[in-house]
């Protein structure tokens, strides 16, 4: 019985939390982020996203890891836009996780939600499971246009029909400043070493990305942030994304 | 008439028999092919010797294969690399006497893959080699072999079992292989 | 079944090697196929197998200069991104930059020189080698020469800049021909010509927005397409939340919201084409409330006196009370900036609205100082290319040019009139005239499709060049466009191409242009910036200054920004500061419409539309992807009975198009916009045959002052037609239906 | 056709056989044509989107489930008259069920069939399919226990294992039967399939013993399996998803489609082959109780449902209901109201319960409304979940609308080659509900 109380804590209790080294976090400043959509070509470009056609567009079958959402807010004249980029939150209760019937998602030691391709066998159980609607099906097989497939990431894969995706806070990248700081004999990566693709292109630096373990990491200090929410908070999801929500003008 | 299942199942003896024969057959066949007809160690378009190399004149692996501490592939050397010495060494032998036409027509040489991983997973050489694993864990006794067999299966399991016995930092966490 | 016989031992046999058959077949079903093992013949110093290497160059998707650096692996480029070292763009990148590879690796490239085999425009080519092609163009353009014709030869490119810019002077000089132009559509020539008016020099300075405590702005989308976009973003983040508790304010004043609208605290729409007279609105008001205590009140007072709020409000639509409030707020939170842009670039009195608004910067003791306009120093060599710059009015002299046979050939490179000129300049109509179009460019744009000769070049990502953005950033830089892989395509780049065309030619060409390469011609170029720039005490060699500059792909002598202080303005001059009001082709009755084309930071004048990740770009205003569409006001479209989709005739008395309509809750009842950029009918499969481009309905008003075109000044009526289509977007509802996605404070309707 | 007098043991014997033995052309017609809309409607189109990838639907990035997936519901619903029925009505010794459970068993084991198909034919990448097996491997992957995807995997095995053996076991004396009215190759595949039944007392009170043992087995994993059906939906956040009352939603909207199903069977099966003598209105009018008794706990769930979400004050939850309500797919809601709710409170007047057209029609309708329950589930709440910007909408594709009829065929199909094999109307239970031996005068 003592055995099956520890096997039922540790499951409560998840070692992410602090047992391992990272746990990768972001924040987006919403009073930076000028909904430019750097951010959705950078990850396009970074992860082998398709070009999907219009057709496709038109049948609502795009994958954008990241979108940028649009909200109206009042009425011509006294009309304002706001835009909110929208990508994987990365929630330490993630519910796309629990239904995954060959466990293709799960949560690692770095705490991220991953996506494994190859195990997906297309339920889509999790796209529907997921309140961010970030997870986007291969509805088909893409092809790139010769010589297009050039300029694929030879670091990511490229998906199959019947295969779910998502953003994976560019864990190539992740790998990348990993093995580099093994290279150099350190334990730990360095604040900023790690840039997904999406924070790198920010032309307003409205992303910051780094390891919530270190207190002294810019995220963890921008966790603190007294504008700082998180989406659909109420579900108890524990997003991983802290947005910032947007200051009013003191003029 | 009986109403001996037995007798019933008589009748149907012989269709059992034939396709049961035929799965035994499909057994065999499948067993032959991916014995005799391996494809894990091909003829290669020269016919390189690894023992000549590395036994015979004690050549070690990381002379050609220059980045296999270094970055992901451990890398086939370049055919200047082989032309290095074989301006000199053994010129009058037929294989090197191909190796040269590739290189006077400066044409890279079509080797064929032998240890191969799906483009769906990361391997990265320079983890493996800096963490002190012997080229032979994997690739077997390279240094016998005139032509380069495949010994490992290269597959899942054999990844994860070694994963496991050795310990490895998250060794076991999918996204450390697969990408 | 004791004995076997003959018949069941033959079936037996038969199942089994039926069966091995079958076995041996699955066998090799699962097989992998063979991959080959491709060795390096002579391995590369810098190559690493599995490992990326960056190489730094410079974006040439606009004109804004940043620099970029290129994610390469086995020789392939893979990504863009920002080049940190760059102070334009500080390691960031626009959408448009990371595009870039889709040019590069764009399938619809033209691959090799082509020579016309039919009627011009039937899109029949051969293709031809190079040789050839560089023979007949350069015997063509021999014989010219030898005929003292040379004045006849016509070379027309886009925004080039650099020294490729002054390699084409050179070529052309030494041609015995001094028409070379630029023509691009968006260059803002209203800006300059205001600048020069105030500033008395044709630049555009540094706006500091980094530092301003108020922004405000009259139709620049500052965030999305004017000038230096991504420059301006990091400005604009760094003014929001960069410096601590102090966070700057921004005011836009549009007739359609732009991004930076979108953005702005405060969003203000007035006519079409009075941003000028309300900015001498607010010159008034701060006049009249004693804002302004410089020498030359007196004549400021003057000038401003027409304007009083209340009859600027008659003619702007803003209210007095917004009037007085936002030039008591501009002159309260300094340091301000007031910049013009967008829309009222493109009226009739764009020159005198950005003198105005220019003005306001005057007023507010903005110049030379930090927050506000900073006057850039002089740069490591001059750009040349401002002054080539030709705007309608030029355009159509070079097009009577064209049509009284005064042009025997003519040179296009990276530049597209025959799409960004309305279709009243007649240009295709004057190409007859021409007897031989040679068009030096990577893709089959609309003009290429009616060239002779094309000769195709490397994009910017294969070839060499340099260049200074412009506008600078306060302190002189200069950066070095390398290529960063191999042509993918048997192309030439410009510079190439140009060199072998001066030795084929011959004569003094060769003496001018002695290089072959365009790499040793820079190499040589930049000699002059490390002798005169460089401290003399500088013990590394050229090669080094070389290498180095390579590597950062920048050069720059400082990072402070020298503070040039600004002489108050002539009384002549201010007398000259006047505004009139806009007017607008077409009759307001028959053609109730001002209609609004603009620039998208996707397609920006229409050069991004071959480009397939920009296609699928959601718009960042209204998510549409892969098509054209009229943006209206609900209320208009509500009274007009038109629903999202319906597809509407746009009628200007220059012509009529097409387009389905898209309710745009953030636009005046009163005008209706439309994105450039589609509507191509070449240009490849991604851009080809879809949408319109709004350009074509444009009448060719002009500047009163300068004669650039005024493409916001064109009336239109739109009428609903039977048809209907699915606008495609990626949004669902807009409207966060009362829940609490954007914070808690958001306001909810 | 009009003798209703009771059969005599021969006669239930030559009756109920003469279905299985004697095959007319009308038979081939109907069953060439139900084979011929199975594939052209049914498996061509699956290949088709095998082949091109789940694209050939209609669903899209917010509606990533559709109507595969409520076709799969709505099949798991039917199968649950049966077994379930059956096993009940037996431990309850209602001695009506003898005559119609035979052909309730075959529904539910044809429809779980049919409901099975549809799992694969909803996987993106069907083949693999192995991997949601619990199959213990080197690489120490296995399935996730926590997903109620895998709890489906293992109930839908079980209950069709179960229910297999069920009706296998409860054919045993009548596959006897068959073995002894024929010859030849039939003979001797019917004395395999009756084990050498000789109806010795021990063989039985051994079959009675298992039977009832089965019957006790079946009631809970029939309960449970669209129990778990219903988590796949309830244990997500979706509003209009996320409800504890969803399993014995399902469960009883199981039951109901189930029963009017055996109807809509009986009803064809009566005027097909001649049975009347058998089926009787005793059946119907029994089993129109039993469907006003479930129709009233379908509609009381509805309004639960409606009062839940109403009372809940949350707005996720209350405009989902409102977008059911009024938004675009309503006239499908208020059809299915209709069809579930209203119509079925006619069966009160005995003279429609006693009405075999009527109340095949009634029974149609109600699959109907059923089928468009299922529908409704996942096309009015799936598109639209917490973010207005990533709204939606569904509608199925050709493909989907398509195979959806070709399932109905393949059923038909498969239930048509069922009463060329097993007797449809359990000869032996019918004879004991007969008086005793009697002799014909």
């Amino acid at each position: 019985m003592g055995k099956m109380r520890d096997k039922l804590k540790q499951y409560l209790k998840p070692g992410y939390y602090e047992k391992y080294d990272y746990h990768w976090g972001m924040t987006i400043d919403l009073d930076r982020c000028t909904g430019c959509e750097a951010c959705v070509v950078a990850c396009q470009a970074e992860n082998n996203l398709p070009i999907v056609g219009e057709k496709r567009f038109k049948e609502r079958r795009e994958i954008k890891w990241l979108r940028v959402e649009r909200y109206w807010e009042g009425e011509y004249p006294n009309i304002k836009l706001r835009f909110i980029p929208m990508l994987c939150q990365h929630c330490d209760q993630a519910p796309c996780e629990t239904p995954c019937p060959v466990a293709a998602t799960y949560h690692n030691q770095d705490g991220l939600n991953t996506q494994i391709y190859n195990r997906c066998i297309g339920t889509r159980t999790c796209a529907v499971y997921c309140p961010y609607e970030v997870r986007y099906f291969n509805w088909f097989t893409y092809k790139w246009d010769e010589p297009l497939e050039q300029q694929l990431n030879p670091d990511v894969t490229v998906r199959e029909k019947g295969v779910m995706e998502k953003c994976t806070f560019c864990i190539q990248r992740i790998r990348q400043a990993k093995d580099h700081a093994k290279d150099d004999g350190r334990r730990r990566v360095r604040d900023g070493e790690v840039t997904p693709a999406c924070v790198q292109s920010c032309p307003t630096k409205a992303m910051v990305f780094g390891d919530l373990n270190d207190p002294n990491s810019r995220v963890s200090k921008m966790y603190k942030n007294p504008r700082g929410y998180k989406v659909l908070e109420e579900l108890n999801t524990l997003p991983k994304i802290v947005y910032l929500k947007k200051a009013d003008s003191d003029v | 008439m009986s109403i001996s299942v037995r007798d019933a199942l008589g009748t149907f003896k012989k269709p059992a028999v034939i396709s049961i024969i035929g799965l035994i057959g499909f057994i065999i066949g499948y067993v032959i092919d991916v014995t005799v007809f391996s494809d894990a160690s091909p003829v290669q378009p020269i016919n390189f010797s690894h023992r000549m190399h590395v036994s015979k004149n004690s050549i070690p692996c990381l002379h050609c294969h220059v980045y296999a501490d270094k970055t992901p592939s451990a890398g086939v050397p370049g055919v200047s690399k082989c032309m290095g010495c074989h301006k000199v060494i053994a010129t009058e032998h037929p294989e090197i006497q191909k190796l040269a036409t590739y290189w006077e027509k400066r044409e890279p040489i079509p080797w064929i893959k032998v240890h191969d991983v799906p483009d769906f997973v990361y391997f990265t050489h320079k983890r493996h080699v800096l963490a002190g694993l012997a080229c032979q864990e994997c690739h077997g006794p390279v240094e016998n072999m005139d032509r380069v067999t495949r010994v490992s299966s290269l597959k899942m399991p054999w990844c994860v079992d070694c994963h496991t016995k050795k310990q490895v930092e998250n060794g076991r966490d999918c996204w450390t292989c697969h990408k | 079944m004791n004995k076997i016989s003959r018949r069941d031992f033959l079936k037996f046999i038969g199942a089994g090697s039926i069966g091995a058959g079958a076995g041996l077949l699955y066998g090799k079903s699962t097989k992998k196929t063979v991959e080959l093992l491709l060795p390096q013949v002579i391995p590369p110093e810098d190559y690493s197998p599995g490992i990326a290497t960056w190489y730094n160059t410079i974006c040439q998707q606009c004109g804004a200069g940043c620099g970029i650096s290129v994610r390469t692996r086995e020789g392939r480029a893979k990504k863009i991104e920002g080049n940190s070292n760059h102070p334009v763009n500080q390691g960031r990148l626009c959408a448009m930059g990371q595009a870039g590879l889709n040019a590069l690796y764009n399938p619809d490239r033209i691959k090799s020189p082509l020579k016309r085999t039919g009627e011009r425009g039937n899109n029949s080519f051969t293709e031809i080698s190079w040789d050839e092609a560089l023979t007949t163009l350069g015997s063509r353009l021999g014989n010219l020469k030898i005929q003292k014709h040379g004045d006849s030869v016509y070379l027309l490119t886009g925004g080039v800049r650099g020294h490729i810019d002054k390699l084409f002077a050179t070529f052309m000089e030494a041609m015995g021909s001094d028409n070379y132009f630029h023509y691009d559509f968006t260059h803002p020539f209203a800006l300059y010509e205001a600048n020069r008016i105030i500033f008395g020099e044709e630049i555009i300075p540094y706006y500091d927005i980094n530092n301003a405590n108020y922004v405000l702005s009259f139709g620049a989308d500052y965030l999305g397409t004017w000038i230096s976009p991504v420059h301006y973003s990091l400005a604009y983040g760094h003014l929001r939340q960069g410096r601590g508790n102090q966070r700057g304010k921004c005011v836009q004043i549009e007739p359609r919201m732009s991004l930076t609208g979108a953005n702005a605290d405060e969003w203000i729409t007035c006519l079409p084409g009075t941003e000028g007279l309300l900015a001498m609105g607010l010159a008034h008001v701060i006049m009249n409330d004693g804002g302004y205590t410089g020498s030359d009140q007196n004549e400021w007072m003057q000038a401003v006196t027409p304007y009083s709020p209340s009859v600027v409000s008659r003619q702007t639509g803003v209210e007095v009370r917004d009037i007085t409030r936002l030039a008591h707020e501009f002159m309260k939170h300094q340091p301000g900036l007031a910049i013009g842009g967008g829309h009222t670039e493109g009226n009739t009195n764009a020159v005198a609205s950005l003198t105005a608004i220019n003005a306001l910067n005057y007023l507010s003791g903005n110049l030379g100082k930090p927050g506000g306009i900073i006057f850039n120093p002089e740069p490591a060599f001059p750009n040349m290319s401002i002054k080539r710059q030709a705007n309608y009015t030029q355009m159509l002299e070079l097009i009577t040019a064209m049509t009284n046979k005064g042009v025997d050939i003519l040179l296009v490179h990276n530049t597209n009139p025959v799409f960004n000129l309305p279709p009243a300049a007649k240009f295709i109509e004057a190409l007859h005239g021409v007897p031989l179009l040679v068009s030096l460019s990577s893709f089959m744009d609309e003009t290429t499709a009616l060239a002779d000769l094309v000769l195709p070049t490397h994009t910017y990502l294969e070839a060499w060049g340099d260049d200074i953005p412009e506008p600078g950033v306060g302190f002189p830089i200069a950066s070095i466009s390398q290529p960063v892989v191999k042509p993918v395509y048997n192309t030439q780049s410009i510079g190439d191409i140009i060199l072998a065309l001066a030795h084929q030619i011959g004569g003094e060409l060769p003496v001018a242009l002695p290089w072959t390469q365009t790499e040793d011609y820079l190499k040589d170029s930049w000699k002059k910036i490390y002798q005169e720039r460089t401290p003399v005490d500088a013990t590394a060699g050229f090669d080094d200054f070389w290498k180095a500059a390579l590597m950062s792909g920048v050069w720059g002598e400082n990072k402070t920004r020298p503070l040039i202080k600004f002489d108050r303005l002539s009384n002549n001059q201010i007398q000259k500061i006047h505004v009139s009001q806009p007017s607008f082709a077409g009759d307001e009755k028959d053609y109730p419409f001002v209609l609004l084309p603009y620039l998208t930071q996707t397609f920006y004048d229409g050069r991004g539309a071959n480009l397939p990740w920009l296609q699928e770009l959601p718009d960042p205003m209204t998510s549409i992807v892969y098509s054209s569409w009229v943006e209206l006001n609900p209320k208009t479209a509500n009274r007009l009975g038109i629903s999202e989709g319906d597809v509407l005739e746009v009628q200007s008395i220059a012509g009529t198009i097409r387009a389905p309509a898209f309710l745009y809750p953030a636009i005046r009842p009163d005008v209706i916009a439309m994105p450039i950029g589609q509507g191509h009918s070449h240009y490849g499969r991604y851009a080809q045959n879809r949408g319109v481009n709004p350009m074509t309905i444009l009448a060719p008003e002009v500047d009163d002052t300068n004669g650039a075109l005024a493409w916001s000044a064109t009336r239109v009526r739109i009428t609903k037609t039977e048809e209907r289509i699915r606008i495609i977007k990626t949004d669902g509802v807009t409207r966060t239906l009362g829940r609490q996605i954007l914070g808690n404070n958001s306001v909810h309707t | 056709m009009s003798d209703y007098r009771e059969p005599t043991y021969a006669e239930v014997n030559r009756d109920i056989l003469r279905t299985l033995l004697e095959t007319g052309s009308r038979y081939w017609i109907v069953f060439g044509i139900t084979a011929t809309i199975a594939i052209v409607c049914f498996y061509i189109p699956w290949i088709y989107q095998w082949h091109v990838g789940l694209g050939a639907s209609g669903q899209s990035r917010s509606d990533v489930w559709g109507t595969y997936l409520s076709n799969f519901i709505f099949w798991i619903g039917l199968s649950h008259s049966g077994t379930l029925l059956s096993a009940v009505l037996h431990i309850t010794r209602s001695g009506w069920r003898k005559a119609i459970y035979r052909s309730a068993e075959a529904m539910t084991l044809f429809s779980l069939m049919t409901a099975a198909f549809f799992v694969l034919i909803h996987l993106g990448r069907v083949w693999f399919v192995h991997w949601s097996v619990p199959v213990p491997n080197q690489m120490g992957l296995w399935p996730n226990f926590r997903s109620p995807l895998l709890f489906d995997v293992m109930a839908i095995t079980t209950y069709l294992t179960a229910s297999s053996i069920f009706i296998y076991m409860g054919s045993v004396p009548d596959y006897a039967a068959v073995r002894d009215a024929s010859t030849g190759l039939r003979r001797r595949l019917y004395t395999i399939f009756s084990f050498g039944w000789r109806g010795t007392a021990r063989e039985w009170h051994t079959l009675g013993w298992a039977y009832t043992f089965f019957a006790v087995f079946v009631i809970p994993l029939a309960v449970s399996v669209h129990s778990i059906v219903s988590w796949d939906f309830a244990m997500s956040l979706v509003p209009g998803l996320h409800h504890t009352i969803f399993a014995p939603y399902f469960v009883c909207g199981a039951i109901y489609s189930g029963t009017a199903g055996i109807v809509t069977v009986m009803y064809l099966l009566r005027r097909c082959l001649n049975l009347e003598r058998y089926i009787r209105e005793i059946h119907l009018d029994n089993l129109g109780k039993l469907l006003i008794a479930l129709s009233l706990i379908w509609a009381y769930i509805n309004i639960l449902e409606l009062f839940t979400g109403w009372y809940s004050g949350s707005s996720f939850q209350y405009e989902a209901l409102t977008y059911k309500l009024f938004g675009y797919y309503a006239p499908l809601y208020w059809e299915m109201i209709l069809f579930c709710a209203f119509i079925p409170q006619l069966i009160f007047w005995k003279k429609i319960r006693s009405s075999w057209n009527i109340m095949f029609v009634i029974s149609i309708l109600i699959n109907i409304g059923m089928l468009t329950e299922r529908f409704l589930i996942v096309s009015t709440s799936l598109p639209r979940k917490f973010l207005p910007n990533a709204f939606g909408f569904y509608f199925p594709s050709l493909v989907e609308i398509s195979i959806t009829i070709g399932s109905f065929a393949l059923f038909a199909t498969l239930f048509l080659i069922f009463i060329k094999w097993t007797p449809c109307v359990s000869i032996y239970e019918v004879k004991e509900t007969l008086k005793p031996l009697r002799r014909v005068e």
